[in-house]
């Protein structure tokens, strides 16, 4: 893939914990990434698997979703819902030949701003290597063909 | 997407917020991008959105252009989406018309590139675009505030909130952990920097809140259980057994004077292990409740039953003592809680340079405190463990703090009282006082005048980190002394310095157990491990749960006035709250589309709250929205879509989706 | 398919389509500068894939996945998968749940031969081939055979079919084989509907047979026309018997025979792939099943030629009897009539007939077995899978399926050989040698067309799926080209029968 | 004057047509009601016939199965372009259908996995005969991915009552809106036989293939460990497979809230298993052996992503 290659992210941060990670972040001018962009949701547990495949299918390269630690959820047990999705959907997603890499569900607390950073640089970095979801396009031309 | 207002009209406002996004997002750009999308019948950008003409322009424009959707790009929703809401209200418009774009703290504060900041912006502006119209007009629903108030920990913050809303003629249900309100204040001899006692201040509201017919005191008590949700809250409150009874007890002491101990052989926690006490002992002479505590730990009738109880025959008729007494809950139901559950000091053995425990004449500031105060295990003398008197006294500062061994932060306090106990150290001994300093912060009122009258006392003042504190002499100056070496960062070189006392000004700390406390109020903490409040500027007594509230150091280090008026404030948001009577909730709850559920009862385990309830009779699920929290957990488990959340549809949230990557 | 617009040196006839497997069948007929046929060409222009897509899936999803390969004889690659699964973990299903499959399977042969017989070959007959292609269908039948039968004939389908859906869930896709058994056990009830119905079936099958011996057999017409050179063919022959070589569906082994009738081999079929070879051809989607030992040599005939066929003919055939009275005793009739082996595809419906009043007979036997409703209908595996090979006879032959998996029980490779496959070098003669004898440039009508079409339509070729194909109806252009591809004459018949010419 | 109707089919098994048939004595009912111009064989000859036609001659063409081939995909449009209403019937033309599950290879793939070396050629020359045939797309579409399509029938096949109201519909009834699928929009739970043996609490410890228990035939299969979809797939099959004491697999695909029947479904099974460490949880989740082909077993060429990510 071109260097210039500049990986998607999609973000599905849950409003307690992660969402106010990243508003920390920026309150505190931790600088990174601008590669993704945040939905917020009340909770982890909110993010549906559809919600992932569309990221997916629009056009993401990766999707992130934060939540609380576990036993931190403002809601509980939020984000064991969400853990047990992702860990179902990730088996799913290499089927259809998707990398792991691609999806990643993080906890972050309100406090760790520096953590927000850090994940999202790591997982740009990691995407730049993987390239693209949409490795070609011949790849793309082809579910064109019959548009 | 049309009803009720016709075709979707949207307005996108975009905020400069001076230059705070103005620098790194090109918003004169990101305006006339936004104009150009689907329909958007209107694109501003203004310099804060937030001010009242920047809300005044949202207000017109609802009404000169019929604007039936509104988008601002601007700070955090956490900030000031409520603020916007209530424009579009004003401007006579349903307040969920309306989505925020974070285009300051995730987009101009964390990039460097303005390109880059710029496209990120366009993209999230163009996501709420088209997430705004799917919005739903949602009525807040009002949920009744149950008037009484819970405040956890009886220190000064405790103490003053609890007389506030009392006088103010709510009731107060005050839980503290100890046998007797006061916390770290009652320990203090004098507060700085007016060197008022601290006893003579503290120990009246103490006895004011004893009295106060709208206080509900509960010491040697803990809550274990929190439950429901601002307005109504169900705590359940352990009471520990103090096997005396607080309502027979007259508080005569006679009890401790005929226990068959006749010398008191155990740690006096409350002087800081300095004297000893009885197995039934009182903590403290000023004590509230005045109320003897028997310690079954150490109790002879508790080891062997072999006592011959005269403590109960002191009692006589009176009969409040009851050793078979047991733990009890209660259960209260409150509409606001105050956390005021204070700090711990840092443990000075974790400094280990310092000597503490190794050398019986290292002592802790703690214990220094004791020692100068009138009714301490000293009566005030200021001596040794060996009882002689000091004659050069070292006061090492920021132990635990400013230190990133072991706490990053500056305990704020430390400064301060070392320069209290240089005064009366040697106001008490007349010893030569060495004060080990990084950096003098007195900033507060009459604070650096204090810090001049010491200077002018003849204090010594050596700005260094201490490196470590030993009893190894090098020459018989030092002998049988304690050697302080400290690099004079003034002087420029190495001193060491011989002391027969040495004073830790040890910091102040989160309490260990502060993140269950947090688990069990379903509130956050800083990294720091102090209780997260919900904006440092502008709701710094809020927490992130409604009707949670935070008083004193439990929320971070400060001293007893800002204490004092944060726990105001705190009693002040409560009162806010409970005289309004009701709280209007978010209305992003979940609710099931019933023609179309099918029963399968998935999302019944899904609750944590027991929302979700399934109805037999119509072999349907149903939820109930005032127990309902709206984290949409049921909605994304819901197998063929029946329930929904409102605020957070699915139409919304796909369309946010494929706006955020519609130009990918 | 537009095919003539590339230049053709050669005139070619398009017959296009036939009807499919997976798809659609197409036939090329391609003449020399003479007019008359050089070469025929039966293709199959679709692939779905199946052995592709299968694997990565768990073997026991198999039985309802490969059903998707055929509506009209889901049951067939529905139990044939079953079958496998049987053998991948080495599970010998309870007795009660074998007879339970035997039972659904002859009742579905039995509904299956009466679609074929009365809405697509018996109009060759009931009607008549030569009869105008408007009443060549089953309303033709209808009309010859009288109404009241025509309701009869959908009432037993009917209830055959709602039989099904009882037992398997479904009647196009059924869902109840798994390995070692069924998913549930018969009612006493259901036991007692089955007889019932069984007891009709035999009756209508009886009264189908009255027919075919009336309007066919009594037709020296017919008779000579099944005999005519132009619809025979000198092959092997292959077909399930039981122990005592006697026709069998559901198991068995595999017995072929050579074009002279001998046996020339006899296999179980988890060792099919020792005798039975694919050849490919680079014009067709569809595989030709060979003879191994004997070797592929192209579209041709006699004992030098691997090429062989399956379906009722070949069962006959393969068969040295017929396990039930009423049948075997038709069965004796038609060997009487024909002789042995049967080389005359047209046989194929007479046969068809004989099967379909074995199937009823057997389906009331087993309908009258008491342990039928016995509640051990499921034996759990223990195995650790590898491999696993199931065969039954589907109404248009045999069908294999195939398995390999990985220890989990996820088919790492699946091969699937079809009834019709087993038939298709044989179709591509049959349709080349009827076209040979009655297509010239000049001579190409209705008639003619509708005798090609019977040359295929003989064998039910799945990729006929019956309902699709009225006969008659089914819609033929020929389109003969002069030598530059330049069209000269089309002769176009539609739907309804009518003849164009432009 | 009797409305023109079409049949017509595209990468499909023929179970669509038998679930016609299936009407039995009602299929005459059906064959006075209508005038049946075209039987799907009419295919490529028709064509011709059909393209003569006046645009919207037809008033109904009902289309089974995906489309797979270039030759379906023309005729796919031209039945579009000359019929009023395009009916997808059944699981293949709405969703893909089982041979949609061949979105997870190529036509490569296929080709390669069927014959080895000695692959069919689209244009082959057999001594100056010259044989086409139709290309295989790599993938397989539904038939809304193609063409605009005005209602759709669920299932596979159809089950007779929804085929005989879906005629009821469209010949007395007055139309639904564009786009419905003619069906319940409920889940198939509300039908199930046994919807009142499923517990209110369901956290499953482990998940069981079909030969790994005896199925109780009058408990909630789902509660037995066994993946059945019939809280997540649209009602009206009369749950048949319940009756077969089989799990449901989903055949009539989602109901109208639905957008990625698969990925919802995931995600709804998904968040009734036990265990809060990532060990216990990928351990139960191992019973799930094959997670697209439970899933999107009807339904992976409509679903987000369509297919296997193409190299």
């Amino acid at each position: 893939m071109p260097e210039e290659f500049e990986p998607r992210i999609v973000a599905f941060f849950c409003n307690w914990c992660t969402y106010l990670a990243a508003d920390l972040a920026g309150t505190s001018r931790i600088k990174y990434y601008p590669n993704a962009e945040v939905v917020r949701v009340m909770c982890s547990g909110r993010v549906d698997v559809q919600f992932v495949l569309k990221a997916f299918a629009k056009g993401a390269d990766g999707v992130l979703i934060g939540g609380c630690h576990p036993g931190d959820c403002h809601y509980q047990e939020g984000n064991y819902k969400a853990l047990r999705r992702y860990r179902l959907l990730r088996r799913l997603l290499r089927q259809m030949g998707i990398e792991d890499e691609r999806l990643r569900l993080e906890w972050i607390s309100a406090a760790e701003g520096d953590r927000v950073r850090a994940v999202i640089n790591e997982m740009v970095e990691t995407l730049r290597k993987l390239g693209p979801l949409v490795k070609s396009d011949a790849a793309r031309a082809h579910l064109l063909e019959v548009a | 997407m049309s009803e009720p207002f016709g075709p979707v009209r949207i307005g996108v406002y975009i905020c400069h917020c001076g230059t705070n996004i103005a620098a790194t997002v090109d918003v004169k750009a990101l305006a006339e991008y936004a104009d150009l999308l689907p329909n958007v019948v209107l694109s501003r950008d203004y310099k804060y959105m937030c001010s009242d003409p920047g809300q005044d322009l949202i207000r017109q424009d609802i009404r000169d252009r019929q604007l039936n959707r509104v988008v601002v790009a601007s700070c955090s929703p956490h900030l000031h989406e409520h603020t916007f809401r209530t424009a579009l209200k004003v401007g006579g418009l349903n307040p969920f018309y309306f989505h925020m774009v974070n285009i300051r703290e995730q987009a101009s504060w964390v990039h460097e590139s303005r390109a880059q900041a710029t496209r990120k912006a366009k993209d999230l502006v163009r996501a709420a675009v088209q997430r705004v119209a799917f919005h739903q007009p949602l009525e807040r629903g009002r949920v009744a505030i149950q008037p009484d108030v819970l405040i956890v920990g009886g220190g000064i913050a405790g103490i003053h909130a609890a007389l506030t809303l009392a006088n103010a003629g709510k009731h107060v249900f005050l839980v503290e952990r100890e046998a007797t309100i006061g916390g770290h204040m009652a320990k203090f001899d004098k507060t700085f920097p007016t060197l008022d006692c601290a006893a003579c201040i503290l120990t009246p509201k103490m006895s004011a809140v004893r009295s106060h017919p709208n206080i509900t005191l509960w010491t040697y008590s803990e809550v274990t259980k929190v439950d429901g949700y601002v307005g109504n809250y169900k705590a359940t409150v352990l009471r520990h057994p103090r096997f005396i009874d607080e309502s027979l007890c007259s508080g005569c002491l006679e009890c401790i004077e005929a226990c068959v101990y006749k010398q008191a052989k155990v740690n006096d926690d409350f002087n800081m292990g300095l004297s000893k006490r009885r197995p039934i002992y009182i903590p403290f002479p000023q004590a509230v409740p005045q109320v003897p505590v028997v310690d079954p730990e150490t109790c002879i009738q508790f080891k062997s039953g072999k006592c011959k109880t005269t403590c109960i025959a002191a009692c006589g008729d009176r009969h409040a003592i009851n050793l078979h007494m047991e733990a009890k809950e209660e259960q209260i139901e409150v509409g606001t809680v105050i956390l005021a559950t204070g700090f711990q000091t840092f443990d000075a053995r974790r400094a280990p340079y310092y000597g503490y425990g190794k050398y019986p004449n290292v002592y802790t500031a703690l214990e220094v405190e004791r020692l100068v105060n009138a009714s301490g295990p000293t009566a005030g003398e200021v001596v040794l463990r060996d009882g002689r008197r000091p004659k050069a006294v070292g006061i090492v500062h920021c132990v635990g703090s400013r230190d990133e061994n072991t706490n990053r932060w500056c305990s704020r306090v430390c400064c301060m009282y070392s320069l209290k106990l240089a005064h009366l150290v040697k106001e008490h001994t007349g010893a030569e006082i060495f004060n080990f300093y990084i950096d003098m912060r007195t900033p507060g009122k009459g604070f650096e005048e204090f810090y001049q009258k010491l200077l002018s006392e003849r204090v010594h003042f050596i700005r260094g980190r201490v490196a470590e504190v030993t009893d190894w002499a090098l020459d018989s100056s030092e002998e049988g002394n304690l050697v302080i070496r400290v690099e004079d960062t003034l002087a420029g070189f190495v001193r060491r310095i011989p002391v027969d006392m040495v004073v830790l000004a040890t910091g102040l700390e989160p309490h260990a157990d502060a993140p269950e406390v947090r688990r069990l109020f379903n509130i956050s903490c800083a990294s720091e491990g102090f209780f997260l409040e919900r904006h440092p500027k502008l709701a710094p007594v809020n927490t992130f749960t409604d009707g949670i509230f935070l008083a004193g150091c439990c929320q971070g280090p400060k001293d007893i006035p800002d204490t004092v008026a944060q726990a105001g404030a705190a009693a002040a948001e409560a009162l806010a709250l409970i005289d309004a009577g009701y709280v209007e909730t978010e209305p992003n709850t979940a609710h099931v589309d019933e023609e179309r559920c099918c029963g399968c009862k998935t999302c019944i385990s899904m609750c944590p709250y027991h929302a979700v309830a399934f109805v037999d009779e119509i072999h349907k699920s149903r939820v109930n929205e005032v127990l309902c929290k709206g984290c949409g957990t049921c909605v994304a488990a819901c197998p063929s879509g029946a329930i929904r959340q409102n605020l957070f549809e699915d139409d919304q949230i796909f369309a946010e989706i494929e706006g955020v990557l519609s130009n990918a | 398919m537009e095919t003539a617009t590339a230049p053709e040196v050669k005139r070619r006839i398009t017959i296009d389509p036939v009807t499919r497997l997976e798809g659609h069948g197409k036939i090329e007929i391609f003449l020399d500068d003479r007019g008359s046929v050089e070469r025929a060409y039966f293709q199959v222009p679709e692939l779905r894939g199946f052995e592709k897509f299968a694997q990565g899936r768990p073997a026991e999803t198999m039985p309802q996945i490969t059903s998707r390969i055929c509506g009209v004889c889901p049951m067939a690659h529905h139990l044939a998968s079953t079958k496998a699964l049987d053998n991948l973990y080495r599970v010998e299903p309870p007795p009660a749940a074998r007879k339970i499959r035997e039972l659904v399977y002859n009742t579905f042969m039995v509904e299956d031969h009466t679609l074929h017989f009365y809405f697509l070959g018996g109009p060759d007959f009931v009607v008549g081939p030569k009869a105008p292609a408007a009443e060549r269908n089953v309303l033709g039948v209808i009309s010859r055979v009288g109404v009241e039968t025509g309701r009869k004939v959908i009432e037993m389908r009917r209830k055959l079919r709602d039989l099904i859906a009882v037992a398997a869930g479904k009647a196009i896709h059924p869902v109840f084989g798994v390995p070692g058994g069924v998913s549930k056990c018969l009612t006493c009830e259901d036991a007692t509907q089955f007889r019932s119905v069984a007891a009709e079936a035999v009756e209508f099958a009886q009264f189908t047979l009255q027919t075919f011996r009336k309007v066919v057999l009594e037709n020296g017409e017919y008779v000579g026309l099944i005999k005519s050179d132009m619809f025979t063919h000198e092959t092997y022959y292959m077909g399930m018997v039981d122990e005592r070589n006697r026709l069998n569906f559901y198991a068995g082994d595999l017995r072929v025979v050579a074009p002279d009738g001998h046996e020339w081999g006899k296999f179980t079929p988890s060792a099919y792939a020792q005798y039975i070879g694919e050849h490919t051809e680079p014009w067709s989607y569809m595989k030709f099943c060979y003879l191994k030992d004997v070797g592929w040599h192209g579209f041709a005939e006699g004992p030098e030629s691997g090429v062989y066929c399956v379906a009722p003919l070949a069962r006959l055939n393969a068969a040295e009897g017929v396990a039930t009275p009423l049948a075997e005793e038709a069965y004796l009739e038609y060997c009487g009539v024909l002789g042995k082996p049967v080389h005359h595809s047209l046989a194929n419906h007479w046969a068809r007939v004989i099967e379909l009043l074995y199937a009823a007979e057997r389906m009331k036997e087993l309908a009258q077995d008491p342990e039928i409703a016995d509640r051990n209908v499921r034996i759990l595996p223990t195995a650790i899978p590898t491999e696993g090979i199931g065969v039954v006879e589907a109404p248009r032959g045999t069908l294999i399926h195939h398995y390999s998996t990985d220890s989990q029980g996820l088919i790492t490779s699946c091969n699937l050989i079809v009834a019709t496959q087993n038939n298709a070098a044989r179709i591509s003669m049959g349709v080349e040698k009827a076209a040979r004898t009655l297509v010239t440039a000049t001579s190409v009508d209705d008639g003619v067309l509708n005798m090609v079409e019977m040359a295929f339509r003989a064998y039910d070729p799945c990729l006929g799926c019956a309902t699709h194909a009225l006969p008659g109806s089914m819609p033929l252009s020929v389109q003969v080209r002069d030598s530059l591809g330049r069209v000269q004459t089309v002769l176009r018949r539609d739907a309804d029968g009518s003849i164009h010419r432009e | 004057m009797k409305p023109v109707v079409a049949f017509y089919w595209c990468a499909s098994c023929g179970g669509c047509e038998e679930a016609v048939l299936d009407l039995a004595e009602g299929v005459l009912n059906v064959a006075d009601a209508v005038d049946i111009v075209f039987w799907p064989v009419a295919l490529d000859f028709k064509e011709k016939d059909i393209e003569a036609m006046d645009d919207g001659a037809i008033a109904v063409s009902f289309v089974n199965g995906a489309v797979r081939t270039s030759h379906q995909l023309q005729m796919a449009r031209l039945m579009r372009r000359k019929s009023k209403l395009v009916v997808a019937f059944g699981a293949c033309a709405q969703l893909g259908g089982i041979p949609g599950l061949a979105n997870l290879a190529t036509a490569g793939d296929i080709l390669r996995e069927v014959y080895g070396g000695t692959a069919p050629e689209l244009q082959f020359t057999d001594n100056g005969h010259t044989l086409t045939l139709p290309k295989l797309f790599d993938s397989v579409f539904p038939l809304d991915r193609v063409i605009p399509v005005d209602y759709y029938v669920p299932g596979c096949p159809p089950s007779p009552k929804i085929v005989s109201d879906m005629f009821d519909t469209l010949w007395n009834g007055q139309l639904p809106e564009p786009g419905s699928v003619l069906a319940p929009d409920h889940a198939m739970c509300d039908e199930c036989p046994r919807r009142d043996s499923r517990p209110q609490e369901l956290k499953l410890d482990r998940f069981h293939r079909v030969q790994e228990r005896v199925i109780d035939p009058d408990r909630c299969i789902l509660a037995q460990g066994i993946p059945c979809l019939g809280p997540a797939t649209r009602a009206g099959c009369g749950s048949r497979c319940i009756a077969g004491n089989m799990p449901c697999t989903g055949c009539f695909g989602p109901t109208s809230r639905m957008r990625d029947y698969g990925g919802k479904a995931l995600c709804s099974l998904a968040s009734v298993v036990e265990g809060n460490e990532v060990a216990e949880i990928d351990r139960i989740f191992e019973g799930l052996v094959d997670p697209v082909g439970t899933f999107y077993r009807y339904s992976l060429p409509s679903s987000f992503l369509e297919r296997k990510r193409l190299e």
